[in-house]
């Protein structure tokens, strides 16, 4: 029963319109593919490392094909009929491309079903390899059990991986539940994955597959120590969203920040480059379990928080749908939220309160991801610490799934080790002192609370109208989200695009979706 | 029962060449400090942290309280008097100097003493995505109650965004034959940001362009006297608006053209 | 309408055996005096001032009369035979007993009527003072207009009352409504009243006539440049109770800490001298328009705050019922509680909440005096600084009248100004941005909340009963409240303890107690 | 675009003879300060803030956040690297080295090698007027869920209070013939305690009893280290209850009758 007493009605008119955006949005996607798509199926094959300048070997593959190719054919088409031609593995294949041996514009292209059989093998191998990751995570879940309150959510972002394993461990002890290795700033432009382990970042830490290695074993091993599962967080974002989520899904991460639109706000990537993208991404963590984090957050540091409320809960609404068309199931869409109204708002903690319960009540089957003050956080570190006192009281009365923890130093640099633990302490102490607190208390018939959902509700339905009508291309474009303008073709990335010919075949997504619809 | 109370000392008088932190009474030269050391939380690890603070100048350092973050990692929470002081009086600070004025006062100089639109390009520079600050001065809402450059009646402001390299916006500044350049720069670890400001400075020189704008930089962590170090003409920090910006780049051209 | 449901049969039930209890205790208390209710006398016949060694004259005349009269006849018919005899002033009776130029045993003593007619003249300049004090007060609250919120009452302690001048201007501008000067500690034994202005105080400031003028300017002139009346507090409690209730009425303070039981249990000073003198001072309190702040806090300081929390109850009827029998209106009671359960303790927020409201609920008309939590206060300032936000949260929810605000540093030293601005700062964040959340929110029926407070009525209502039996002396030999055993004639004071005989006149209590009669 | 990322250096292992602030990074020296200046909040100050941090060891000091408190009273907030370090290994700090045992052990080694009750004073002494602490040592209850001495079988505890002098506390001592004296001392305003605590052992000097009680004190604001330098026997701070100081003095009595 609900609380807020929401209008039933509006919500359902609010996800009808989010399906219109999506499913217009989903004939275009499928249409495509990117640079990315490509060399993630490269990743998926087993090609990995770099050559002497540095360079991915799946880069190398997909720059030769869109340089002397068709990527429209896709990779995998260029792939399978060189290992036919050559009658060689995909090693071998990689040698010839490493060696520039080859001059793809001769290679005589085969049938998409001689593709499927001839990287059956490899297929098989690699979907194999993501669903024992998935199955042994659920193994940990069962032996260590999960918890029903909030999970403790925290960031490490020294730039040095081996530094982050140090500071990671201490938060796990001190009560962390996930943890999320922050990547250098300007990592999402880049248009490869950087290789190997890395101690050099900015305000953060590069997204490697070693990083992730390394990562997941500290994890797992202060995990053991304490009884606990503790989840890791990367980034499945900006120029490489699915290349990243195939690391991920790969490496056993739980989490991966992936939203459908902040590429295009947040980085300036081009808009269909990203749209097409984190199709792929997300269905690869749908299949390997993999819960994603939604950036709606970002909506309310932009822009401000208490007008610009109702875009959050719309782009909630058209996340979810995204995540649907790539055959996610609700437990996995971590949709995001964030508790950043000023201050200094009279009756700013009721709106706040209000919002975090409306979207709980919206998406029960989702595990929220509500992110604490950030724009407002000053150098004032001890009002900063309330401020975050105040979202953890919101977190534990509106039982929020994943709970991000607020850094009182968020206006100062990147979280010192003490840092981290003050959160931890101040997210403890709230949740134990105020157990039962949402529990105890009901809310005045259209008071305060009450008629602030109402009104943000109604707003978003107005505007998700709106978008169905003119469509996501053109509200990107109109600056409808966060105030911000991008042109279609703008932005990073558009030469990555392609359109798909009749000959072009994923078999990974291929095989990935007819599991998941499977399992449905 | 002793009648007799202490014998009344008042409390020294405010000496500014020997400024002194203040706690509840003049010149007792309170602190309060915290860190980390990665050691084990113990009565070694508290001493540890009594004499670090006592090299900082601390004569008694109190140790509040130890708080352990892992096994070999202990907060510490410090209080006590320094011995240091500074001189108040010998303080200098570079700021800038031109008074500000409001938006129409602007407006009204330009009209008056240049006679026509004054071209302003910004935009957040390197890898840095942060446009907040740069829409704070530039975007016609501005930011708490200050309207930004966009709306100012002369004023041609042109806000590039975020994560533009240098290069582009030295060709933008030129292609528009801007009067003033603004950056800003809000990501310093490591530095970034000064090897990034420096290189625009070094671009601008490399092509001769330097005299040619106002080159003005702001962010979180900008003070004047720090762009100036950097070869800028000002910087702006936190708390900064429009008209503050705008005060000084209008009075400095009119400077330039006499 | 009661949110906690209160039972309004229990609540008073406990009223009957608490005015039981102070109708017993009252009989007793009207057959005696003390050395300092006579020197309170001596005040306000307008003798002030020390002897070369710094002797208070109020304590050269009593000690004098103890030593060789009668103290049982009261000072006021020693002084004024003394009048008569000699023919002089009060001025002429003080240089009298300086120069020792007067056997009092050799005094032919007069008759009550012509005691009053004698004194009348001091008694009525003295009371025209008091009551002149008291509209210039309500006429600050008219042109200024007075708050409706919770008043930010916070301490200054530096010992030195110059200092304390410089913090309390700050602490207004910073938006305090009330300080406090807190007492050096151990003045409260002393059975004197130290005197002029002093700069030399353990944990702090002498209370003195003098600082209390000095601090009175310095907050007038405050509270011109801001527009708004700061009030003024300080401490009739101690071995000199109602002498500082002379004091503070004289110089126009605003509330003063004033309990019945404080001095007894926190000072151990014997139960008949504080509960007669406790009597005299809340007259004074009462005429002087003072509000008085009730110490039951410190209960919870002593002893365990969820088992102990019906002590604190207990006492609030204690203390009302006492009060009245000083003929104090209810808008005077600052009745005091606390925010003080272990942090730790789960659900404990909870409970505060429940028992701040219920305080609320059954003492409608009185100005509760809310204490922020300080037993549990630790080094650790972060989460101190949090500890005193929950209390804030409780504070503005159930708004309470007097808020005494927390400080960071509680377990470190008596606040810096930065500490008491902190202070502020969190109470009005948190009043601005929760502001109409007591309105907003109802209680689950039988829900934690209400049967917390429930099950604290109940108790009290069992233990004012036994009280009622047994009478206050034997509850404070036995140890009941702060689990302190406190013998009969035990304790700092009991000397200055005398039975009044026949004679005895007290002509200012007289006609304070005609004159707020009339007033109902 | 440039594959290349920056070169790996990796941070510098702990090095105990120069143990430094760890922020997020080993040896990084990082440090957080707060402290109050009675001048204006603006640049100078701001600047008057950082010179203050550097003579204290800060080599970057970032003034966070600058507050008024009043028209001329501001509070600085400050982070930053310190250069100093300390030399872990040198650090010696006396602590109580009998080790704590728990009630049953302690009651069996009184019947075992002292063979009658223990008798213990104790209170808190001079004008205060604190007593949970000395509650918590000596109490029934106890506290935080350790028992307090009048629960031992064969120790027999007389806690006297709150503001006790000096000298009845050394009356009732010889006139119970106790073993131990137990001390606490909760306000260290202006050093209150510290008078208070010589005064205490300079009387039992004069009047030759100092060696006949083994005299404790504690109090949060007490260490060992303060109570040998006091010349008392033992002294206990926070996180310390009855077993602490009953592990330390029955082990201590039957040293003494040996
Ligand atoms: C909002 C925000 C974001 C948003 C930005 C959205 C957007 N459209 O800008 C998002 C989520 C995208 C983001 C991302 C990141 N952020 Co960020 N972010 C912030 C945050 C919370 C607020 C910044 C802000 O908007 N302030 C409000 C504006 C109005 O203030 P301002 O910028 O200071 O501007 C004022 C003045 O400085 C001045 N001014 C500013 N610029 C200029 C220019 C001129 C010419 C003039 C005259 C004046 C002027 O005028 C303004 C008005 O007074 C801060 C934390 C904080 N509370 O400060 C972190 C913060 C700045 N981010 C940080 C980091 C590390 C990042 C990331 C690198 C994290 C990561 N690894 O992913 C990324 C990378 C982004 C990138 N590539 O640069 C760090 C920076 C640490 C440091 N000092 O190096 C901070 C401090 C958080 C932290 N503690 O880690 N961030
Ligand atoms: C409760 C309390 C009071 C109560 C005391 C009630 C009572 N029956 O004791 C009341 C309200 C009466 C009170 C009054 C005052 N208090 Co007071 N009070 C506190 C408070 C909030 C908690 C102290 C406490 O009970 N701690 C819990 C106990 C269990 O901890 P503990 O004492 O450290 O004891 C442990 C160890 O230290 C050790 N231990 C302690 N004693 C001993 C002895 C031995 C032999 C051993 C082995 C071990 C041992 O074992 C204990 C268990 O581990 C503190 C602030 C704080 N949070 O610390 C202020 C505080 C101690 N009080 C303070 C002050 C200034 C006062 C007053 C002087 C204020 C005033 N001017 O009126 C008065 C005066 C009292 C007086 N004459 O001494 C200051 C002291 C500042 C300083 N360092 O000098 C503090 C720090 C508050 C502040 N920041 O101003 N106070
Ligand atoms: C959804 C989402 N993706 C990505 C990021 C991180 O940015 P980047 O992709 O530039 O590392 C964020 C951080 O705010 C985010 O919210
Ligand atoms: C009711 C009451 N009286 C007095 C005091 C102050 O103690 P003293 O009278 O010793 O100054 C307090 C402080 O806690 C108190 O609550």
């Amino acid at each position: 029963m609900s609380k807020l007493n929401l209008d039933k009605v509006k919500i359902s008119e609010a996800r009808d319109f989010a399906k219109q955006i999506a499913d217009q949005t989903q004939e275009f996607i499928e249409q495509h593919t990117t640079v990315t798509v490509e060399r993630t199926i490269c990743r998926f094959l087993g090609i990995d490392g770099v050559n002497e300048f540095d360079v991915p070997i799946p880069n190398i593959i997909i720059n030769e094909i869109s340089k002397n190719g068709n990527l429209e054919f896709g990779v995998s088409l260029y792939i399978a009929s060189i290992m036919k031609a050559y009658d060689i593995d995909v090693n071998g294949v990689c040698d010839l491309f490493i060696n520039q041996k080859i001059d793809i514009s001769e290679i005589k292209l085969i049938s998409k079903n001689e593709v499927y059989r001839i990287l059956d093998p490899y297929i098989n191998e690699t979907l194999f390899k993501i669903k024992d990751a998935k199955s042994k995570r659920e193994n940990f879940r069962i032996s260590y059990g999960s918890k029903d309150e909030p999970l403790l959510y925290v960031i490490v972002a020294t730039g040095n991986i081996y530094e982050d394993v140090t500071q990671a461990k201490a938060a796990a002890k001190a009560g962390a539940d996930v943890v999320a290795v922050i990547r250098t700033t300007g990592q999402s432009l880049l248009d490869y994955v950087p290789y190997g382990p890395t101690t050099e970042g900015f305000g953060g830490t590069f997204a490697t597959q070693e990083n992730f290695r390394i990562m997941r074993n500290a994890l797992d091993e202060v995990g053991e120590e304490l009884g606990r599962y503790i989840m890791l967080v990367n980034y499945a974002s900006g120029l490489c969203m699915p290349e990243i989520a195939a690391m991920g899904a790969i490496e056993r991460l739980d989490m991966m920040l992936n939203d459908s639109l902040y590429g295009i706000l947040f980085r300036d990537i081009n808009m269909q480059r990203t749209l097409i993208d984190q199709y792929f991404s997300r269905v690869i963590n749908a299949y390997a379990g993999i819960i994603i984090n939604t950036g709606e957050d970002n909506y309310l540091t932009t822009s401000d928080a208490v007008s610009e409320a109702h875009t959050v809960l719309a782009s909630q609404f058209i996340n979810e749908q995204f995540a649907k068309h790539a055959h996610m199931d609700e437990s996995l869409m971590g949709l995001g939220h964030a508790f950043e109204i000023d201050p200094n708002v009279k009756n700013g903690f009721l709106y706040e309160l209000s919002q975090a319960l409306m979207a709980r009540e919206i998406f029960p089957n989702s595990p929220l991801k509500y992110m604490p003050p950030t724009k407002h956080m000053t150098g004032n570190i001890f009002k900063g610490y309330i401020q975050n006192t105040l979202f953890n009281v919101v977190t534990t009365t509106t039982n929020q799934g994943i709970h991000l923890l607020g850094m009182l130093t968020e206006a100062v640099h990147t979280p010192f080790m003490s840092d981290r633990y003050l959160a931890i302490d101040n997210a403890k102490y709230i949740n134990n002192t105020m157990h039962d607190f949402g529990d105890e208390i009901e809310f005045k018939k259209d008071g305060i609370i009450q008629k602030r959902a109402k009104s943000v509700l109604n707003d978003s339905v107005e505007l998700l109208k709106e978008i169905a009508n003119i469509g996501i291309f053109e509200t990107l474009e109109r600056g409808i989200f966060a105030g911000i303008k991008r042109p279609i073709d703008g932005g990073k990335g558009l030469s990555g695009v392609y359109k798909k010919s009749s000959k072009y075949v994923n078999p990974f997504i291929d095989q990935m979706i007819i599991e998941l619809s499977e399992v449905k | 029962m002793g009648y007799d109370l202490n014998e009344k000392k008042y409390s020294k008088v405010l000496d500014l060449k020997e400024l002194r932190p203040y706690g509840d009474t003049l010149n007792d030269g309170k602190v309060q400090m915290s860190f980390t050391l990665p050691i084990k939380n113990d009565e070694k690890g508290a001493e540890a942290a009594r004499e670090l603070s006592k090299k900082m100048g601390i004569i008694d350092p109190l140790i509040a309280e130890s708080i352990e973050l892992d096994n070999d990692f202990t907060m510490y929470v410090v209080y006590g008097s320094i011995i240091h002081s500074v001189n108040y009086n010998d303080i200098t600070v570079e700021t800038v100097e031109t008074d500000v004025l409001s938006m129409h006062q602007i407006e009204d100089l330009i009209d008056k003493q240049i006679g026509r639109n004054i071209i302003v390009v910004g935009a957040s520079t390197g890898t840095d995505a942060h446009t907040v600050g740069i829409d704070a001065i530039m975007n016609m809402k501005g930011f708490a109650g200050h309207y930004g450059l966009e709306r100012y009646r002369n004023i041609e402001a042109l806000n590039l965004g975020s994560q533009v390299d240098n290069e582009d916006m030295i060709k933008k500044a030129v292609e528009l034959n801007a009067d003033v350049i603004l950056i800003s720069q809000t990501v310093t670890q490591k530095d970034v940001h000064i090897k990034n400001l420096i290189e625009m400075v070094e671009l601008l020189e490399v092509e001769g362009l330097r005299e040619r704008f106002i080159l003005i930089v702001g962010g979180p962590r900008i003070s004047h006297e720090l762009a100036k170090e950097l070869g800028f003409d000002a910087g702006f920090g936190p708390k900064k608006f429009a008209e503050d910006v705008a005060s000084y780049f209008v009075q400095e051209l009119i400077q330039r053209n006499k």
